[in-house]
């Protein structure tokens, strides 16, 4: 039933390999997965779980390693931002572009810029962070609707804090 | 005394400060950009706030971000370590704007400090010797000749508008200097358009020695002895110590005199180091101050037993120094060699990567400073530098032995570093006599 | 209904397998999957869990044992002692129980205690070793038939060093 | 001077003398057990020597094999280390019958002091305080009467055929003497069918204090001041430190006045400990000599710049001591904690294993000594102890602030150790305030 292609006379290029490892090394890439035609190449660095593939997909995926970098980067981190949802719930994310304080409101009498269910554009403001005593307006950065709140005004936020959690 | 300091720098020197003040029982707060997140040293702070992308103009000098982390981490007062904004004068304004202390001179001190004239009036009302020169332009061959016996042969011919050595000439004689003095004209004519020109004394071969100081808010200044950088390359420093050897005690009695002449005129406080060049006759010139803490602070330290950041501290929250000047001493020999992560056998290009092997030398006289660890991947964001070697013995031979002796034990995998070429200079007979001048390594060591 | 392919008439290259192996060493990569047609190389290091794999595959299936640790065993010891024959090559060795100076002669006009050929029991002496002057008596320890000397006398030998490989 | 010396020994003793003799440029040959073949360590040796199987029996402690490594290894000297066979003399005496000189003390001064009774003699004659007693069995309850009177309550009833606590009292006054003599006397009889008791000045919590000599081939003797060790569990030195805390400046003249006059009547040479119990009143008493290095000898280099070590050496190889009594400083405070591969929760049981990540303190006013490292195997076959971290700083508050900084950071893991238990001894108020005796760890900081 599987017919294989006829590709298989020219033998793997390792030295695209070695280009490919020291590219995932750089980067952090734990696991690369690469099919084309018939010819599929997958490779993975200090995974833990096992990796459930179908077996048959004809996609071709990078998956580099949830969100920062792995084990060094279980980072203690400014303990400050009390997520108001749990952020490691998955799904996309807005995350903090700067460090400061997160407010979710214009000023404290107005509501918030967004809330549950908003639909945002890369242009919508989505709060603004406070840095001596300015306060800089954040653009969602990307189109949804957003699912979560992770963060409470007046938190503190670091860089990369997760603000919101949204879907496509 | 403050409770608790955020520090605005990353890997050893804020590993440097962190532990400081665990002993002086004051809480830290690190920040870190992307890249050094989740890093080991990091633990040694109290509360580590990540301030932006690795990229250091998005995070570690980015002042807002910096003061938005002081805040939020709710601290008394910043260190700036060295390097990044630890010179920057706007930086430590805006800390103190904020109710936040600065761990450092004071604003006014780095202005004037930071600009070159006003340093150049500073010293000259201390009475601290600059390199002798026309003091303006040369306008005619007689003055330059009366200027020129005034200072004595050799001098420089300098373009006003001059840089990379264009319109510069050294002139030994009258005969050469009458002869330059046209030549340079007329190449900084072609050159820059401007045809003015200016004598200084050329230094030959010049030694760098530098005098490390520290002066409280209550008016006390005190040197803590001199130190010896000569051993450079391309402007870097490799190796420093302390005392400087060859150099007369007179001599280091009257340059560690000159420089706190210097800062006391400057109203200078907190720790800082005023840099000197010595000529072969040891006479010293005033070059400039480093209104801050120096890599190569702990050499000072092992001699004389201070500790400079606990003191910088201890300064800034208002204590008075704690000794005079006489008791202070300086005993034995200090060196200190930085291990950079570059390749010696490839024009010293940084190496990042990650360490897969590393045995750091120990005993008797060693004090090792780093950050780093097996495991620790050196990113190719920052300052090569991952560590300082200091060795202390009750001689400079004895330190030269210790030294290489580490350098033998030390094994790094996995990256370059400068371990290499350490060694060589260790083993060159220049520096091995204490005749060492900012030229050797280029010229002699590193030369074809 | 799995139809083998034909290209196993080529064997697997297995210089490119060693390079990718050392590659993966060196790099800290946990797995590699390759395929091309029907030909797939999957690799993996220091794995704990049982592998899942599709059921149906013709797969050659490498895995290169997480085990040896090599570096600290690797040991220097001391060169004095200059073989007389390969203590490398393989075979049964009789080791030198204690530190000293080899003698292969009761004295320097006697004949060697064995030779090439000798037949040895456990309590064959085979040599003596000196220390401060005392000549200890070495027995064999095992049976079997001589077929190499591999220290000269007045060669050093340390502890464990190998005097003679023999066939049982 | 050698040009080429054995290391008798393994570990971080071993490494300890590679390195002195390194930084010497004198050669060294290292042996080794099949089960230390191969350790990193060894590498700062210029050759190693495998003497024999893992057990310390069938190795370290073989002389022949030893000696045939000296001569194997063409060595001029050898060196001891601590534990194994320093502190026996007929190794010493085959060293030199071999004419390699053993870098130690003489063998009639090492079977001199060896001999309790005899160095109790030699003691006396130096005019060195023993502990007070009946000087021989006591006879009528008259005479321990007249003898308690003179030595002072509390006494201490002991049975001359005693051990394990059996046939021992204390006694506080007349009556609980009188009352004591009988029933020790019972007791011993009982037991040891041997009724015969003395008596014995008893010293309460006594504090463990020694001094470090150093004697030279030509009858010059000086101290390098004391150290306290009373910090233990059962009768294992845990803590370190020089000087002593709390002990008067007269006293400790006093007390290395004393080492200093033992040593000289000893014709003792070479490096050696004069150990002594000091009551709660500064009284001192002699216990006995330590013919050998210490393991606690680098706190002693840190507050005397003094590198015993190579001292040792120089004094072996015929070199008269460089400085007099006057001259050997005593600068700072110096703490050292030995880090043992011990499990605090599991009654110190050893605990061997494969040390998996490992981070070592650093920075100012720290050292290590160890031959430890990232991948090491801790082997179930010698002394548990793995390392010593020392810290020397200018000030005891400091010191202490310093080592339970260093102790924070420190990172072990794969196997057990005895940090835990430091940390709590660095924070008990006996130990911070310097008031520690030999059995506060066990009454007070282990007691349940």
């Amino acid at each position: 039933m599987v017919e294989p292609s006829s590709s298989g006379d020219a033998p793997f290029d390792l030295d695209k390999l070695q280009q490919l490892v020291e590219m995932m090394e750089k980067h952090g890439l734990n696991e690369v997965h690469l099919r084309r035609g018939d010819e599929q190449w997958r490779l993975r660095r200090g995974a833990k779980e096992p990796v459930q593939t179908a077996s048959h997909q004809p996609q071709a995926y990078f998956m580099p390693s949830p969100s920062h970098a792995p084990a060094a980067a279980s980072a203690p981190a400014a303990q400050s931002a009390t997520a108001a949802a749990d952020p490691n719930a998955g799904g996309l994310l807005i995350k903090s572009p700067t460090i400061g304080t997160f407010y979710a409101t214009p000023s404290p009498t107005d509501p918030p810029f967004v809330g549950v269910g908003s639909v945002v554009t890369p242009e919508t403001v989505v709060c603004t962070i406070e840095q001596m005593k300015v306060f800089n307006q954040i653009q969602a950065g990307v189109s949804g609707t957003i699912t979560a709140v992770l963060v409470k005004s007046g938190d503190a936020v670091e860089f990369d804090t997760p603000l919101f959690r949204y879907s496509s | 005394m403050f409770q608790r300091i955020l520090v605005a720098n990353r890997g050893e020197i804020a590993l440097r400060v962190f532990r400081a003040c665990r002993e002086m029982g004051i809480e830290t707060v690190a920040v870190c950009s992307a890249a050094d997140r989740g890093a080991d040293y990091l633990k040694a702070a109290n509360e580590s706030i990540c301030i932006g992308p690795a990229a250091a103009n998005q995070s570690y000098l980015v002042i807002k971000n910096i003061i938005a982390a002081a805040e939020i981490g709710n601290v008394q007062a910043i260190h700036p370590g060295y390097g990044f904004l630890s010179e920057n004068e706007h930086f430590a304004e805006v800390c103190r704007e904020c109710k936040i202390e600065f761990i450092g001179p004071s604003v006014d001190a780095m202005a004037k400090l930071g600009d070159k004239v006003t340093a150049k009036e500073i010293a000259k009302s201390a009475k601290v010797n600059l390199v002798p020169g026309s003091d303006g332009l040369i306008t005619s061959e007689s003055e330059a000749l009366v200027i020129a016996e005034k200072i004595g042969y050799p001098v420089l011919i300098k373009a006003t508008a001059g840089g990379g050595g264009k319109g510069m000439r050294v002139a030994r004689n009258d005969i050469s200097l009458k002869a330059g003095l046209k030549a340079a004209a007329m190449e900084a004519e072609k050159a820059f358009n401007n045809a003015g020109v200016y004598l200084e004394k050329y230094i030959e071969n010049p030694r760098h020695v530098e005098v490390q100081i520290i002066a409280d808010l209550h008016g006390e200044v005190v040197h803590l002895w001199e130190r010896d950088c000569s051993s450079q390359r391309r402007h870097q420093k490799l190796i420093e110590e302390s005392p400087a050897p060859n150099l007369p005690q007179s001599v280091r009695e009257d340059i560690c005199k000159a420089a706190v002449r210097l800062i006391q005129t400057a109203n200078y406080t907190n720790a800082g180091t005023v840099e000197f060049i010595v000529d072969k006759n040891n006479q010293f010139y005033f070059i400039e101050v480093n209104a801050r803490i120096q890599v190569e602070h702990p050499v000072t330290e092992m001699v004389t037993g201070v500790d400079l950041i606990q003191q910088q501290i201890k300064v800034a929250s208002g204590e008075p120094l704690p000794w005079k000047q006489r008791s202070i001493p300086c005993n034995g020999s200090a060196i200190e060699v930085r291990i950079n992560a570059e390749d010696p056998d490839n024009d010293f290009r940084p190496s990042p990567g990650k360490i897969t092997k590393l045995r750091i030398p120990g005993g008797n006289g060693v004090r090792w400073d780093s950050h780093i660890h097996e495991g620790y991947v050196v990113g190719p964001y920052y300052d090569s530098m991952i560590g300082k070697l200091i060795v202390h013995k009750p001689t400079r031979p004895e330190a030269i032995a210790c030294m290489k002796r580490c350098l033998d034990e030390f094994v790094v995998e996995g990256i370059k570093t400068t371990i290499p070429l350490l060694k060589r200079i260790l083993n060159h007979t220049a520096f091995v006599e204490g005749k060492m001048d900012t030229t050797f390594i280029e010229q002699k060591l590193l030369a074809k």
